[in-house]
């Protein structure tokens, strides 16, 4: 039955002054179906809401054409007015007689005309509506934080302090990312280990956090609170349980000459190892591609030493399988290797390095216990140049964006060496110096008026070698492209932040998009910069773009309240304006065919298979079935679909056509 | 064509298929398909230049894959239609065996999947050359003379779907013609209605289309129906250096896009 | 003017019933009245109902043609026509032709026991001969209705259950599928067919009528054949898809057997000598 | 009423259609651009053609119309109102030129639109219909009206019948009281016989039509029906090409408050033709639907509307993309 | 020709060009009138067929409009639409549809002026081009062509 009720508003005069709102009631009421048609000045306001209330009542109405402002104004207001009035809040449209009408002609008949034409249109559309009912999904309340740096350290705790239990996935043997390898940070120039490790052992100490250090993530299925995923926990080769971590085995490790990726291969590191100090966990692995016993089977010296015979080399890899609410992906980035960059002779000369292996020389707890020397010989550098913007910016290069962290650190880079080398000489060489932030401005320009570090602003165009000094050649814009020249002891490139290694593939796993640089994509750039395209991933930090760390903390904490937010209740509410393959009984079950190309227009991977099986599990048919929870309503795949076997809630084939129709018809 | 019959004896012999999708004569010359289960009947079995239906609609014709496990007699586009019928997951590549002549009406030794699409990406992807140019001759006409010449071909359409049931790729189970709520098509026959219907076919098979023409030659009353189609492929080449049923990995290009797609009309 | 066979009569919807969430009865009448007078219809007979602009559907008359002056029609919203006729109201115009297609052959059943069996949507179909006969009390002997759905909410025609069940004349056993009682139901929980067995209604000189969806038919024939019911003494209905309704359009015939002409009544033996295109 | 015989000469058949065309419709066949044989309204006489062995559509749309209107109607808010085609507009067609197969595939027609109740549309229009038929004198492997009781000469369905003659001359056999009035009206174009003979294609004979019907019976669940349909492809074009199929759909068409029911042509071959609003379909596979359409011509019509539904003009065969020759499955059918 | 109002529908997605619309009511731009709009939730819902349905309804223009490239805010519905309006247009003009008559555009919910002048040179040049004579001509004549035995 379809008793459509129609209420034309004036809102004051903004729709009256130019729409015969009484005409345009008197119109419609004469359509088939239309059981009530009326105007008034202002239907949002509580008597207008009343005067929807009682028709729906009075009039028995099922469906309800409120004809007033735009619905991305009040569509809430009157689908809630239509709830209250005992009508399915689905049940009413709006027909947007103020900014797609009044507010935009001039008062004439025509003007009346086309309201009726609008109105008309949603009368035929509603007739067509569902009574709809908000999708319920169930919410398992475990969060997965994916990557175990500064981004992934700050959710987990976020979320794990909200009461929500979490599992972190680390890859490397311990947490803490690149931020525990940083000297000092900008703009305080504080310890990064001082204010990292705290939090670290926090994490680990946390009885809601259960952290997997030297795991992976092998696969992911499922949809938002509904997650299954895999976790491959690499074999450390030893039973974490008994060890100790005394350290032994790392001491009497005979295989010693391991680049040490902690120290940015500035020093090296044996087979069984700890990564640093201060790890989390601290116990060590085994690295067994480096391993005398995993290569040439034999050594076993470790566990000869090992007092508490807690070394085991035949363990296995280990897969869990894990339910899962949510997922913060915080994979982090990596830096562009130097190598990138042939004509500054990386790799040629020992003493061109790049920006984290200069953290590590600043480090105290790095190579040189913090002495900047140079890899070469180990003098301290009299003269050192920082080039900034070294492959960022340079679409040439393949990399068009700013790596945004550069600026500062090389502003602090420099800063610390002349705080350590009091009578060398800095150079900067800068293309632009981005230091928007709070304190970073005047950090930057500390390190030019206090420490006197000489900006140049120009692109060095080559590095060579002289009588054992770095000759390094570029130009002064600022002087009218005028030629430097420098004698350097030592050249750091701030290199581009790139993605992390592994980024493509985990965002294969996890369905998420990514752009051309495999940094993760954000579901909005403005209005969902935390989300992902699919529904319950969030992302943190660098792994979306290079960030320093207050951004990354702050997206970190920003996901972890995404993800507070899904769990604050054990079911999600989703808003039911879903696609939907239809079903029928056998033998057809469904018009859909099993095609499958909606699957690959489908930007949230939210259409599934669906097999139809004989008693005996024969495959009958397979079609394609929306995941609700994953849904977001774009209706792409509706207007893809052949058979036209999807359609969506809310513009459906039949609704959109008989708007079409309405339209351009008069009845 | 020996070799045909030979391998095709073979196959039923050996049970390593239940039934043989090929050609025979019919009994007014005319060469239609034929199914051979019988190793004895292989002898039927022809090939030569009135061999022209596109075979690969029978593969996913139910009461045809009740037979058992096939082979089938593919010319190019029937490689072409059984590439995109896999990537549309209608059929499993296991499930068949393609028995590929060249256009001389040779065997050719298709034995498996990559194989026939390293056949396929040496050969001419591009329209049937009789069709490009007819193609060329109605691309030169003004708007209105292709309005004109359309109206009058598809006046005689009578709405038989003999171009839909003949094409490999309309596979599916409910066309959109039969759905009633809306009616997206007329059920009647009249020009405007047969032309929406027409366009509706050309659009779902954009991208899709692999050119073998058997919707034009499948229609009873002449419509060259099969230009649209063609039409279209040779766009999609044009804007998306594509061609269907290449590889059994492809999506149709309406089914995804790049970034930097071109176009000239969006303002 | 000669006669139109495809003009419907105009009908104006006089009483809507709302049986369940997706199931209407109407209540016809004539608007035009020297049509009412020359219309006259018997039991089984069907029609084309129509909604101008949808097109038609193909149902029996539910009411007796002891009732005169309106006939009645329960669909279930399912296709474009059904979903425009629920889309109607009190006062709306419906389009009918018809009636159609054989009756039930009350007649020979005369002095006979009736035993009425119906699942979910099939009550409809048999709802006018059950009247019918309950109309001419007299002249049948012992009336058993057995009436099963998936629910309780899926039982139409609930409140004549009710006069059902209250009259002392006949018999009736409403039954739901397991799981589908409400916990005031007083009706039989389980399947048709074994609701049936327990009843155990005997055979003698009775009738069975039949009419369900085809898994409840196939389960229920074994069990009217153990309580001895011959072929010829069961009667159910077909109800091929048809768009004409006099034997023309070429859609519902059952081999040489035409629905719309031959049926849509047929005794369990006439149907074993259909091939199976039902 | 009792036939006669007379000679028209080859000007005065120009003359004939040139007067008839000149008051009334004229229904001919010419061959068109694209070398099909189609049928015309009132084509000039050059243009027509006598040489043809089959247009590509049969000529049943003259009774049977591809769509035809069934009545008009109106929605308002609660009233609605049919309005009637009148038939009565119906004009009087001459149909010119069409062969004896489908000009008695009219019957068949008839034998289904008339039977049990009458089917005014049709009825009318044919009785708008005078029928000068033209015997056949070409023929190909296609035709097999000797197999279904016609010949390439057989009079049914035809008002006059022109058969050609050595000499270029026609001989009229004039067949009903439609036909005398038209040779009545013209009767200076006629002449009396010469006793020249008649040119005819001669068709041979493929199978007998008895013996298929009475093989018919009883065949329903025979494997002939998957064998020999493994081919069809289920589009609808024998159906629509055949000059005695008569399916049909009732669609409403609407725009605005005003609409149309009308009917179009069908095809028991298309996969949804008898399926259910369940998704239950009687015919669920192709075997049947092709069952369906040979028992429908050669089994059920014969029983139950007392005519064959063939005619023998092999459209359906000549037109199937993939071969489906009905003459020699109908052979084989015969052996069965 | 000069009073001949065209009728245009406009098939727009609601993140991008329907707010650019509600945009030019709230700026009070003036456009003409003949546009009425259809919101869809995205370009990628809109099916080719609509625009069919529209100029068999008797519309003389059609507009088709949503978020820029990379706006989509369902990431690449908009992607999908332009590749499916390629083809579309594509095959249009080879069937001599006179594609003058649609207008695509992407406008952002903040081309509150853009849309404006959308809808203005849309409406402008379909007042030059004249009803659609030869489309309601071919809808018209098929109606037609079902009574031609009469």
């Amino acid at each position: 039955m379809a008793r459509i009720g129609v209420f034309v508003c004036h809102c004051g005069e903004n729709i009256s002054a130019t729409v015969d709102c009484g005409k345009v009631a008197e119109t419609i009421g004469k359509l088939k179906h239309v059981a009530y048609s009326t105007d008034y000045k202002y239907m949002c306001s509580d008597p207008g809401q009343t005067i929807i209330k009682d028709a729906i009542k009075e009039h028995n109405l099922t469906g309800v054409v409120v004809s007033a402002c735009s619905p991305r104004m009040h569509e809430p207001t009157f689908r809630k007015a239509c709830a209250e009035g005992g009508l399915n809040p689905f049940l009413c449209e709006m027909a947007n007689l103020r900014e797609h009408c009044s507010w935009v002609h001039e008062k004439n008949d025509l003007t009346t005309e086309k309201a009726i034409d609008i109105v008309r249109s949603q009368v035929e559309k509603v007739k067509l509506n569902s009574a709809l009912q908000p999708i319920k999904v169930p919410v398992t309340r475990t969060a997965l934080v994916i990557g175990g740096g500064i981004a992934g350290i700050q959710s987990a705790l976020d979320i794990a302090n909200c009461g929500h239990k979490v599992v972190m996935v680390e890859r490397s043997p311990s947490i803490g990312g690149h931020m525990s390898q940083l000297s000092e940070t900008f703009p305080t120039l504080d310890c990064s280990q001082c204010i990292l490790t705290p939090r670290m052992v926090e994490v680990a100490q946390h009885p809601n956090i259960t952290l997997y250090t030297y795991a992976e993530i092998e696969s992911v299925e499922g949809f938002i609170g509904n997650f299954k995923v895999k976790i491959r926990k690499k074999a450390k080769s030893l039973d974490e349980k008994i060890c100790t971590g005394c350290g032994l085995c790392t001491t009497k490790c005979p295989q010693k000459k391991i680049p040490n990726e902690f120290e940015q291969g500035m020093g090296m590191r044996p087979a069984i190892y700890i990564p640093f100090p201060q790890a989390v966990p601290n116990r060590p692995v085994i690295d067994r591609e480096h391993c005398t016993y995993y290569i040439k089977g034999k050594c076993k010296v470790c566990e000869i030493v090992c007092p508490t015979k807690a070394i085991r080399f035949d363990q296995p890899d280990e897969i869990l399988e894990l339910e899962i609410g949510a997922i913060v992906v915080s994979t982090g980035f990596d830096i562009k290797h130097a190598d990138f960059f042939p004509e500054y002779g990386y790799g040629k000369y020992k003493d061109i390095i790049d920006g984290l292996q200069f953290e590590r020389l600043a480090s105290a707890s790095g190579p040189t216990t913090g002495a900047i020397l140079r890899p070469s010989d180990g003098q301290v550098p009299k003269n050192i140049v920082f080039i900034a913007c070294a492959g960022s910016r340079d679409p040439a290069k393949g990399i068009a964006y700013c790596s945004k962290i550069c600026c500062m650190y090389t502003a602090k880079h420099a800063m610390l060496y002349k705080h350590k080398v009091h009578e060398g000489k800095a150079h900067v060489f800068y293309m632009d110096i981005r230091s928007g932030g709070k304190n970073y401005d005047e950090f930057v320009r500390r390190a030019i008026e206090e420490d006197h570090v000489n900006y140049i602003r120009g692109r060095v165009s080559t590095i060579y070698e002289r009588d054992g000094k770095l000759i390094v050649k570029g130009v002064d814009t600022l002087l009218g492209a005028q030629p430097v020249e420098i004698v350097a002891d030592m050249v750091v490139l701030a290199t581009a932040g790139i993605a992390s290694s592994g980024a493509e593939e985990l965002a294969q796993k996890l369905h998420v998009s990514y752009d051309s640089h495999k940094f993760f994509a954000e579901a909005h750039p403005k209005l969902k910069p935390v989300e992902t395209n699919t529904a319950g991933i969030f992302l943190a930090g660098a792994c979306q773009n290079p960030k320093d760390i207050p951004d990354t903390v702050s997206q970190a904490s920003g996901a972890a309240v995404k993800v507070a937010a899904l769990f604050s209740q054990s079911e999600l509410t989703r808003e039911p304006l879903v696609a939907a393959v239809n079903r029928s009984g056998p033998p057809m079950y469904s018009t859909c065919v099993g095609c499958f190309l909606c699957q690959s227009v489908c930007p949230y991977q939210a259409i599934e298979r669906e097999d139809f099986k004989t008693r005996d599990g024969k495959i009958i048919k397979t079609v394609a079935k929306i995941n609700e929870g994953l849904c977001q309503g774009c209706g792409t795949c509706v207007a893809l679909c052949r058979s036209k076997s999807i359609d969506l809630q809310g513009y459906s084939n039949n609704q959109v056509y008989a708007e079409v129709v309405a339209l351009l018809n008069e009845y | 064509m020996n070799n045909l019959i030979a391998r095709a004896k073979e196959l039923l012999e050996n049970k390593i298929v239940q039934v043989i999708v090929g050609y025979e004569a019919g009994p007014t010359g005319v060469a239609r398909p034929a199914f051979i289960t019988n190793p004895a009947k292989a002898d039927l079995l022809i090939y030569d230049e009135r061999c022209v239906q596109n075979l690969a609609v029978y593969l996913t014709k139910p009461e045809v894959r009740n037979l058992g496990k096939m082979a089938i007699v593919a010319t190019l586009p029937v490689m072409r239609s059984i590439m995109m019928l896999i990537s549309e997951q209608q059929i499993f590549a296991d499930n068949i065996i393609v028995l590929g002549v060249s256009s001389d009406g040779s065997l050719l030794d298709i034995a498996d999947i990559k194989v026939m699409q390293a056949y396929i990406e040496k050969s001419d992807l591009g329209n049937p050359v009789k069709d490009r140019a007819l193609l060329v001759e109605l691309n030169k006409l003004s708007k209105e003379e292709r309005f004109a010449y359309w109206q009058k071909e598809l006046s005689k359409c009578i709405k038989c779907y003999a171009c839909r049931q003949a094409c490999p790729l309309c596979y599916c189970t409910r066309c959109t013609v039969e759905v009633n709520q809306p009616q997206w098509i007329p059920v009647q026959s009249n020009t405007h209605g047969n032309m929406e219907w027409h366009i509706l076919r050309a659009m779902h098979l954009a991208g899709r289309c692999i050119s073998c023409g058997e919707c034009g030659r499948a229609c009873p009353v002449g419509i060259p129906c099969h230009l649209l189609t063609m039409q279209l492929a040779d766009e999609v080449h044009n804007y998306f250096k594509v061609y269907a049923g290449t590889s059994e990995k492809m999506s149709s290009v309406l089914s995804t896009f790049e970034p930097n797609d071109k176009e000239s009309f969006i303002i | 003017m000669s006669e139109n066979i495809y003009k419907p009569y105009l009908m104006e919807i006089e009483q809507i019933v709302e049986e369940t969430p997706d199931v209407r009865t109407f209540r016809l009448k004539f608007k035009n009245t020297a049509e009412a007078e020359k219309f006259s219809f018997k039991a089984g007979q069907f029609g084309e109902y129509s909604v101008l602009g949808e097109g038609e559907s193909t149902f029996c008359v539910a009411s007796p043609p002891t009732r005169n002056g309106y006939i009645e029609c329960t669909f279930r919203k399912a296709g474009r026509v059904t979903k425009g006729l629920a889309n109607l109201e009190v006062g709306d115009t419906v389009g009918f032709r018809g009636p159609y297609g054989n009756t039930f052959p009350i007649e020979e059943w005369e002095g006979k026991n009736l035993l009425y069996i119906a699942g979910g949507i099939a009550l409809p179909p048999m709802r006018c001969v059950i009247w019918n006969t309950i109309d001419l009390r007299e002249k049948y002997k012992d009336i058993t209705i057995v009436y099963g759905a998936r629910s309780v909410s899926d039982l139409v025609y609930k409140h004549e259950l009710k006069d059902w069940a209250e009259r002392p004349d006949i018999k009736l056993i409403t039954t739901v599928d397991p799981g589908g009682q409400t916990p005031d139901w007083k009706g039989e929980v389980g399947f048709v067919p074994m609701v049936l067995e327990k009843a155990a209604p005997s055979s003698e000189n009775a009738i069975a009528i039949l009419c369900g969806p085809p898994v409840m038919i196939k389960f229920t024939m074994p069990v009217l054949k153990k309580l001895g019911f011959l072929d010829k003494d069961i009667y159910t209905t077909l109800e091929n898809r048809m768009k004409c309704g006099f034997g023309k359009c070429g859609r519902c015939n059952v081999g040489k057997v035409f629905v719309c002409k031959d049926g849509p009544v047929f005794s369990y033996e006439q149907i074993l000598a259909l091939p199976e295109e039902y | 009423m009792e036939t006669s015989r007379k000679l028209i000469r080859k000007q005065s058949l120009e003359k004939l259609y040139n007067q008839l065309s000149a008051t009334r419709k004229v229904y001919a066949p010419v061959i068109a651009d694209d070398k099909q044989v189609e049928f015309k309204y009132n084509p000039g006489f050059a243009e027509v053609t006598f040489e043809h062995i089959r247009s590509t559509l049969s000529v049943k749309n003259i009774a049977f119309p591809k769509v035809e209107n069934l009545f008009l109607y109106s929605n308002g808010k609660t009233e609605s109102t049919i309005t009637d085609i009148d038939l009565n507009k119906i004009p009087e067609v001459v149909l010119w030129g069409s062969h004896p197969c489908d000009n008695a595939a009219f019957d068949a027609l008839r034998s289904i639109f008339e039977w049990d109740i009458k089917d005014e549309f049709f009825s009318k229009r044919m009785e708008k219909l005078v029928v000068i038929g033209l015997s056949c004198h070409l023929s190909d492997a296609y035709c097999f009206c000797t197999s279904v009781g016609l010949a390439p000469n057989s009079s049914k369905g035809s008002d006059i019948l022109l058969s050609p003659l050595h000499n270029g001359d026609y001989q009229a056999d004039i067949l009903t009281e439609k036909g005398a009035s038209i040779v009545n009206s013209f009767s200076e174009l006629f002449e009396s016989t010469s006793g020249e003979e008649v040119v005819l294609t001669t068709v041979k004979q493929k199978f007998d039509h008895e013996k298929v019907t009475s093989k018919l019976n009883g065949a329903f669940e025979h494997p002939f029906w998957v064998e020999n349909s493994l081919r069809c492809i289920g589009c609808g074009a024998c159906a629509y090409v055949c000059p005695t199929c008569a399916c049909f759909d009732i669609q409403d068409e609407t725009r605005g408050k005003n609409g149309k029911r009308y009917r179009s042509w069908d095809s028991c071959g298309f996969s949804m033709f008898t399926l259910h609003t369940s998704g239950h379909n009687p015919r669920n596979v192709q075997s049947a639907r092709w069952r369906q359409r040979i028992m429908h011509k050669f089994s059920y019509m014969p029983d139950r509307n007392q005519s064959l539904g063939c005619v023998g003009c092999g459209r359906c065969s000549s037109g199937c993309p993939v071969d489906m020759n009905i003459a020699e499955q109908l052979e084989a059918l015969q052996n069965i | 020709m000069s009073d001949f109002e065209p009728k245009v529908v406009a098939f727009v997605c609601n993140w991008c060009t329907y707010a650019g619309a509600d945009l030019t009511g709230t700026s009070r731009i003036k456009y003409a009138s003949n546009v009425k709009i259809i919101r869809f939730p995205c370009t990628g819902r809109i099916d080719f067929m609509l625009l069919l349905k529209a100029f068999a309804n008797g519309a003389d223009g059609i507009i088709v409009s949503g978020c820029h490239p990379n706006d989509c805010h369902y990431t690449s519905g908009n992607f999908h639409a332009k590749r499916r309006w390629i083809m579309f247009k594509e095959l249009m003009d080879f069937m001599g549809v006179d594609m003058n008559r649609i207008t695509f555009s992407w406008v952002s919910a903040a081309e509150g002026a853009k849309w404006a002048d959308v809808v203005n040179t849309t409406v402008t040049r379909l007042r030059e081009m004249g009803p659609y004579v030869s489309y309601r001509d071919l809808v018209n004549k098929s109606v037609e062509e079902e009574v031609k035995n009469e």
